[in-house]
């Protein structure tokens, strides 16, 4: 039989919301969520919302991001990239595994270079153009289900043209 | 690097090999089975409400699983890797079925097709890998007894085909949630045994 | 204890050979294998070769390579290559992950340049040698074990010279 349980929270996420903390929500399970409006007249509820949390996980942005230019053998220079998982994403446990996608463009370019990097915390980046500054973002995602996190804060480089 | 340096004594793949191949492969099979479910879902089930249906409707919901972190981290390493094996083991049965009966749904697409053949092959191949890390961990004798039976075929091949959709949805559904359950749970234990909770 | 098996299949490959085929393989096991000859004399056994499938798959060249030469900002040109991944192989589940490299040469050269290019599907070419014509391949390998697939076919661009 179907529990019904009162939304546990009304203010921490302010006017007309409810708030469900870890104790109130688990994985693997269908809540169905409905809205019941109130007032002299009489009430009436809202369509229910399925919500599982596991599909709506959004992480914090990635951290610790360090920017370092290197010449290959033949002279040429490429970047490396390295970052750190948000802190409060618990991956050391190995409960949530994250992937994340690096973009960079040039200062004055318009089109981003989008750039999956599956699990690995670190990345080398070749063919950038000599003379050019590029702004550099990361973001995360868990691996399977939820949603992107923001985009770090924007990093700067510039290319050397010897 | 030599694969086996000493030739054939004890010429056998490292714990780290197998959890690695076993994380892979569970990695791969609930990226299947979710891309198998969402397809079913666009295609079949869209207005028929079935998700309000769909709650805790699962054969395997009869094993306690731990159902967040802490509960994932207080279970003995044996006892989740038994619960893992029986979870498997539950799923060998319907995949089975469901690769042969979504042949018969109407116009069923390819790419359903050839995914539940696939994750009927990657579950045999994970559950031959679990038993090999089982039999390397585990102090004594291997549990066989963790297992619950399936017996969803007849409504499979209901006439009704409301019904009939409905039980795949619901199959799929549980597929989805128990190989991301398995996944989750392997790479815990991966993280504990081989990375020492420092992954 | 050790279980012994005869080749499969001794006819696929060709002469002097045995195929294994998936259901003869699995990627849980380290393979001990050994050629025994035989003739009227007796017979006699090869040294044990030690193979974890793993360790040698081979996957298929990069497809739909696209070559477009670009002009920067500063009028110079520059090369953008793309490609996919050869179809048989799941990148999309993330079952492979692949890597690439990529060489170049002038067409009438002796010298390959190689450059890799880790994860990236695409590339940008900068310091290009102006009214040359390139060849240009592309090959791939998976990330960890594995070996290099046969380079794609050449193909060739020319650099305009204003």
């Amino acid at each position: 039989e179907e529990k019904i349980n009162e939304c546990p929270d009304y203010k921490t996420a302010g006017p007309n919301s409810c708030y469900f903390d870890k104790k109130h929500t688990s994985f693997w399970t269908i809540y169905n969520i409905t809205v019941k409006a109130t007032n002299e007249m009489g009430s009436n509820v809202s369509d229910p919302h399925y919500v599982d949390v596991t599909y709506i996980v959004q992480p914090d942005p990635p951290v610790n991001i360090t920017l370092e230019l290197k010449k290959s053998i033949k002279r040429k220079p490429y970047l490396v990239l390295t970052w750190s998982p948000p802190p409060l994403a618990d991956v050391r446990s190995g409960w949530l595994t994250l992937e994340y996608e690096l973009r960079l463009k040039p200062e004055e370019g318009e089109e981003w270079e989008t750039i999956s990097v599956g699990q690995q915390t670190q990345c080398k980046m070749f063919s950038l153009n000599p003379g050019k500054r590029y702004i550099v973002q990361i973001h995360c995602k868990p691996d399977h289900h939820g949603l992107w996190s923001e985009w770090s804060p924007e990093m700067y480089v510039e290319i050397p043209t010897d | 690097l030599p694969i086996c340096p000493n030739g054939s004594v004890n010429c056998q793949l490292s714990l780290e090999e197998l959890f690695d191949r076993a994380v892979k492969l569970s990695h791969y099979i609930h990226f299947l089975s979710s891309e198998m479910f969402n397809e079913f879902d666009e295609r079949y089930a869209q207005g028929r409400g079935f998700i309000t249906k769909a709650v805790n409707s699962c054969h395997t919901a009869s094993l306690t699983t731990p159902e967040d972190k802490e509960q994932a981290q207080q279970i003995h390493h044996e006892d989740l890797l038994n619960l893992i094996l029986g979870v498997l083991r539950s799923w060998n049965d319907p995949l089975v079925h469901l690769a042969s009966e979504v042949q018969r749904i109407k116009e069923a697409p390819e790419t359903i097709l050839w995914k539940a053949v696939e994750i009927e092959e990657q579950n045999k191949r994970l559950l031959e890998g679990m038993e090999k890390i089982v039999g390397r961990v585990q102090s004594g004798e291997a549990e066989n007894d963790i297992y619950t039976p399936w017996d969803g075929l007849p409504s499979l091949q209901l006439a009704d085909e409301d019904s009939r959709l409905f039980a795949f949805y619901n199959l799929l559904h549980c597929l989805r949630r128990d190989s991301h359950k398995i996944d989750n749970y392997l790479k815990v234990l991966k993280c504990r045994l081989i990375h020492d909770n420092n992954c």
